[in-house]
C-alpha cells in the first residue's frame, strides 16, 4: 500500500495511458505529466500569495486577507480574477511585439526549468544527465525576458529597473552556480536524479544530505543568499522597488501581462527553491528513515512550500539593499565564499571519513566567514557624492 | 542530400549572412553580432562533422566547439568594451567615420 | 532529412537574417537570441547536450545581454538618421554571395566519405569531464587563461576614466 | 559578526508572527463592521440640532441668529429666519430657523460653530457612517434631519451635556429671578402708584418720556 500511495501519480498516469495504441503512449505520457506540472505549480503559486499575504499580516500584528471566503482561502481566486478583468494599456509608444513577448517568454521559460527536478520517486519528466545544466541555463535566459519588457516599455522608469534587474540577476548567477558545483562535485554527476539518490541514504536513521556537512551548510546558504537575488525577491527586490521605481520593469504592464509576470516571478521562485530541495535537502527523501512510509512527493512539495516560507519570512524582516551595496556584497563576499566553498569540499572528498576533516573544514569556513565579514564589509569611509550629469 | 550536408549548407548559409552582416553595416556592434554568428556557424560545422564523423566516442568536435564557444564569449566581450569605449571617445559607432588615425 | 530539421534550420537561419537585416539595433540583438536558440537546438538534435546547454548558457545567457547593453551604452537604440547599412553595401552582399556559392559548391560535390547515417553516440558528462581532464587538460588551463585576460582586459578597456580625460 | 543583525531580525519577526496566534495584546486588530470600538467621548464628526421636550420643532434651542453660519470656515451652514415668533425654553418668544441646511460633504467638523452659539443649540454628533448614493441632495441635511433630542446628546457626550445643562438651568434660574424681582418690584410700583398718580398725574408722562429720551442716547 506504502508503494502504492508513494507511486499514484506515476501509476495513476501509465493507468490513463494504457487505453492508447501503444506508438501513442510516450508521448501522451509526457504530455500528462506537463499538464500536471502546468497545474499544480500555479496552485501553488496561489497558496502562497495567500501564505505570503497572510504570513506577513501576522508578522507585522494584523490579520491577513481573511474577507474573501473563510480565512481569506479564495483571495488568490480573488486577485487572479481582479487581474485578468483589468483592462489592458499599453503605452502608444511602446514597442508592441517585444512588449508582448516579454512576459510570455518569461513565462515559457520559467515552465521549462520544471522539467529536470525530481518531484517524487521516478517523478521526473526528462530525466536528462546533464539535467542541472539544462536548469542554470533556462534560469540564465529569463534575464533576457525582464531586459525586453524593461525596454520595450520605453519608459525612463522601466529601463532603469530592467538594468538593476539585469546587472543583479547576472552578478548573483555566478555564485548560485559556483554554489551547486560544489554539490556536484561530491555526487560526481550533474544529473537531479543521481544527487537525490546520493543524499537518500541513512546512517542511524540520519539522512546524507548535503545540508548537514560544513560545506554543504555554507553551499546552502550562498545558494539561498543567491536564489533570493536571482527571483529579484527579499532584500534583493531593487528591480521593482515600489518607492524609487514605481514598479521597475513592469511599470507599463497591466492586467493579463502583470498577472503573467506575478505568476512568472513565483514559479521562478518555487523552481529555484525546489532546486535548492533537490541540491541541498535531499529532494524527496524523508528526514528520518523511520518516516520512509510518507510518500516521496509529499516530502518533496514540503519543502519547497517550507522553503517558500522561509523565503516570506526573509521578505518580512529584511529591509531593501542599495545597489552598491547589493553589488558589493555579491562580488566582494558571496563570490569569494563561493570560491573557497569549492576548495573546503574538495578538502572534504580527499580528507577521508572522521572527525577530523569535519573540524578542518569548518574551521576553515568560519574563519574565513569572520575575517571576509569584519574585513569586506566594514563600513567604509563613505566618499562625498559624485555628480555626473548627462554630458 | 545525407543529414550531414544538410547541417553543413546550413552552416554555409549561416557564416555567409553573418559576413554579409559584418561587410554591410555601418553600426560597430551590428559587425560584432555578424562575427558572432561566423562563429556559431563554425560550432555548427564541428559538431556536424563530430555527430557524422568517424569516431564520435573521441569528442573531439564536440570539445573543439565547447572551447570555441568558450573562447567566443570573451572576444565578444572585450570586442565590446572596445566599441564602448571607442563610442565614449568618438561619440560615434558608425564604422564609416571612424577614418582617422589621431588619438 | 528530418522534419525538425527543416523547422530548426529555418527557425536559425530566419534569426540570423533579422540579425543582420532589421533596422532597430536592440531589435537586431533579441533576432540574434533567435539565431542562438535556434542553433542550441540543432546542437541538441545533434545529440551534443553538453554544447546545446552551454551554447543556451552563454551565448543566450551572456552574449546576448551584453550586446543588449552594449547597444544600450552606445545610444544605439534610437533609430539613426540616415541609412542603417554603409555605403560600400553592395560589394559586401556581393563577396557574401560569393563566399556561400564557393561553400555550397564545396559542400555539394564533396566525395561520400563519411557514413550516411552512424550510431547515435551515448555521450555522457562523465566521459566530457575525463576528457576535459585527460586529454584536453592543456587546452582548459589555456581557455581559463584567456577568460581571466579577457575578463580583465575588457573591464579596463571600457572602465570610465577617472580623470575624465576627454 | 556579520549576520547578526539579520538573525535577530528574523527572531523579531518570528516571535510576532508566533505571539499574533497566542497572546492578545500583540493582535490588535478590530475587526470593523462586526467589531466597533466604542468612540471616546471627545470624538466629533458632524453637527447637529438639540431640542428639548418631545416634538423637535418647538422645543429647538436654535433662534437662528446666524453667528454660526458667519463663523463656519467652509461656509456649510445656511440659515433662513422665520417670520413669525415662537416661545423658548424660558418662554419668551423668540425667532426660529425655518430653514436650517448643512452640507456635511463640505462641513469639516471643526466644532467652531458650536464654540460661537450663544444658545447651546449645535453640538457634534459621533455619527460618522453617513454615506449614500446621491452625491448632491444625500449630503445636504434639513433641519429635521439635523434635528436630534437632549437625551440623545446626553448618551454620546455625557459630560459635556451634563455641563450644558448644568449652564442653562443657572441661567433659567437667574432669568427667573430676575423675572420675580422685576414682577415684585412692578407689583410694588403699582402698589405705591395709584397713591403718588392721584398727587400729580401729568408729570410722569413728561419724566417717562425724557427718561426714555435719556436712555435712547
Amino acid at each position: 500500500m506504502i508503494e502504492k500511495a508513494d507511486q499514484i501519480f506515476v501509476i495513476l498516469s501509465h493507468w490513463l495511458v494504457s487505453f492508447l495504441p501503444v506508438w501513442l503512449q510516450q508521448p501522451v505520457h509526457v504530455l500528462l505529466s506537463v499538464v500536471a506540472i502546468i497545474v499544480t505549480f500555479p496552485a501553488l503559486f496561489a497558496i502562497t500569495v495567500l501564505l505570503e499575504r497572510k504570513g506577513l499580516g501576522r508578522m507585522q500584528n494584523r490579520y491577513g486577507p481573511n474577507r474573501v471566503g473563510p480565512y481569506g482561502i479564495f483571495q488568490p481566486v480573488a486577485d487572479g480574477i481582479k487581474s485578468l478583468t483589468k483592462e489592458d494599456i499599453v503605452p502608444t509608444s511602446a514597442d508592441a511585439v517585444v512588449h508582448f513577448l516579454a512576459p510570455v517568454f518569461l513565462v515559457v521559460v520559467v515552465f521549462m526549468g520544471y522539467a529536470v527536478l525530481p518531484m517524487g520517486r521516478n517523478m521526473t519528466l526528462v530525466n536528462m544527465d546533464a539535467g542541472l545544466l539544462f536548469f542554470f541555463a533556462i534560469g540564465a535566459s529569463t534575464e533576457l525576458s525582464v531586459f525586453m519588457a524593461g525596454w520595450s516599455s520605453r519608459n525612463k522608469y522601466s529601463l532603469l529597473g530592467a538594468m538593476r534587474a539585469v546587472a543583479q540577476m547576472i552578478s548573483y548567477e555566478i555564485p548560485l552556480l559556483m554554489s551547486s558545483v560544489a554539490v556536484v562535485m561530491m555526487t560526481g554527476s550533474l544529473s537531479p536524479n543521481k544527487i537525490v539518490d546520493v543524499q537518500n541514504q541513512y546512517t542511524w536513521g540520519l539522512p546524507h544530505w548535503y545540508i548537514f556537512t560544513p560545506w554543504g551548510l555554507a553551499a546552502f546558504l550562498l545558494f539561498c543568499v543567491a536564489a533570493t537575488a536571482e527571483t529579484n525577491r527579499s532584500p534583493f527586490d531593487l528591480p521593482e522597488g515600489e518607492s524609487e521605481l514605481v514598479a521597475g520593469y513592469f511599470t507599463e504592464y497591466s492586467g493579463f501581462k502583470f498577472a503573467l509576470f506575478f505568476l512568472g516571478e513565483y514559479v521562478g521562485m518555487l523552481a529555484i527553491s525546489g532546486l535548492g530541495t533537490t541540491l541541498f535537502l535531499g529532494g524527496y527523501s524523508a528526514p528520518l528513515q523511520i518516516l520512509n512510509w510518507v510518500p516521496s512527493w509529499c516530502w518533496f512539495f514540503g519543502k519547497v512550500m517550507m522553503s517558500m516560507c522561509v523565503f516570506i519570512w526573509l521578505r518580512g524582516t529584511l529591509p531593501r539593499l542599495r545597489q552598491d551595496q547589493l553589488m558589493n556584497f555579491a562580488w566582494k563576499f558571496v563570490l569569494p565564499l563561493t570560491l573557497l566553498n569549492l576548495v573546503v569540499a574538495a578538502l572534504w572528498r580527499f580528507m577521508g571519513d572522521g572527525w577530523l576533516r569535519w573540524v578542518v573544514c569548518s574551521a576553515i569556513l568560519l574563519l574565513a566567514y569572520t575575517v571576509m565579514g569584519r574585513l569586506g564589509m566594514r563600513q567604509k569611509h563613505i566618499a562625498p557624492r559624485s555628480y555626473r550629469y548627462a554630458e | 542530400m545525407t543529414p550531414l550536408t544538410g547541417y553543413l549548407l546550413v552552416a554555409a548559409l549561416l557564416f555567409a549572412i553573418g559576413l554579409a552582416g559584418a561587410l554591410t553595416r555601418r553600426n560597430a556592434i551590428l559587425v560584432l553580432i555578424g562575427i558572432e554568428l561566423m562563429l556559431n556557424a563554425a560550432n555548427l560545422n564541428l559538431i556536424a562533422f563530430w555527430r557524422y564523423g568517424p569516431h564520435p566516442e573521441a569528442l573531439t568536435g564536440m570539445m573543439f566547439a565547447i572551447f570555441s564557444i568558450a573562447v567566443a564569449a570573451a572576444e565578444a566581450a572585450v570586442g565590446l568594451g572596445l566599441v564602448i569605449q571607442i563610442y565614449r571617445h568618438t561619440r560615434t559607432t558608425d564604422l564609416d567615420q571612424m577614418n582617422r588615425m589621431k588619438g | 532529412m528530418s522534419i525538425v530539421f527543416y523547422v530548426l534550420a529555418g527557425l536559425t537561419v530566419a534569426g540570423a537574417l533579422a540579425a543582420v537585416a532589421l533596422k532597430n539595433t536592440v531589435h537586431c540583438a533579441l533576432a540574434l537570441t533567435v539565431a542562438f536558440a535556434g542553433l542550441a537546438l540543432l546542437f541538441l538534435e545533434l545529440d551534443a547536450q553538453f554544447a546545446g546547454f552551454a551554447q543556451i548558457l552563454i551565448y543566450i545567457g551572456a552574449v546576448a545581454i551584453l550586446v543588449v547593453f552594449a547597444i544600450l551604452l552606445t545610444r544605439g537604440s534610437e533609430t539613426p538618421k540616415d541609412t542603417v547599412y554603409s555605403n560600400k553595401w553592395l560589394l559586401g552582399l556581393v563577396t557574401a554571395a560569393a563566399v556561400f556559392a564557393v561553400l555550397g559548391w564545396a559542400v555539394l560535390h564533396s566525395t561520400e566519405a563519411l557514413p550516411h547515417e552512424t550510431a547515435k553516440p551515448a555521450v555522457t558528462v562523465m566521459d566530457i569531464g575525463n576528457a576535459l581532464m585527460g586529454r584536453y587538460v592543456l587546452p582548459l588551463e589555456i581557455v581559463a587563461l584567456l577568460l581571466t585576460a579577457a575578463l580583465i582586459g575588457a573591464v579596463i578597456v571600457a572602465m570610465h576614466e577617472k580623470e575624465g580625460a576627454r | 559578526m556579520l549576520g547578526e543583525g539579520i538573525l535577530k531580525g528574523l527572531g523579531e519577526t518570528a516571535r510576532n508572527f508566533a505571539g499574533s496566534f497566542v497572546s492578545a495584546e500583540r493582535l490588535t486588530t478590530v475587526q470593523y463592521p462586526e467589531e466597533r470600538v466604542a468612540p471616546i467621548e471627545a470624538t466629533r464628526d458632524f453637527p447637529f440640532l438639540v431640542y428639548d421636550g418631545k416634538d423637535w420643532e418647538a422645543g429647538l434651542r436654535c433662534v437662528a441668529c446666524q453667528i454660526c453660519e458667519k463663523e463656519c470656515p467652509p461656509k456649510c451652514i445656511y440659515i433662513v429666519k422665520s417670520t413669525d415668533k415662537k416661545p423658548d425654553a424660558l418662554g419668551k418668544p423668540q425667532i426660529y430657523p425655518a430653514r436650517f441646511d448643512i452640507d456635511i460633504s463640505v462641513c469639516m467638523s471643526c466644532q467652531i460653530c458650536v464654540e460661537v452659539c450663544p444658545f447651546e443649540a449645535i453640538k457634534m454628533d459621533t455619527e460618522f457612517e453617513l454615506s449614500t448614493t446621491d452625491r448632491f441632495g444625500g449630503l445636504l441635511y434639513d433641519r429635521k434631519e439635523l434635528a436630534k433630542s437632549n437625551e440623545y446628546y446626553h448618551k454620546i457626550h455625557p459630560t459635556e451635556a451634563a455641563e450644558t445643562d448644568a449652564r442653562l438651568a443657572e441661567e433659567k434660574a437667574k432669568a427667573d429671578a430676575k423675572a420675580k424681582a422685576a414682577a415684585a418690584a412692578a407689583a410694588a410700583k403699582a402698589a405705591a402708584g395709584p397713591a403718588v398718580a392721584a398727587a400729580k398725574p401729568a408729570a410722569p408722562v413728561s419724566a417717562v418720556k425724557a427718561a426714555d429720551g435719556e436712555k435712547q442716547g
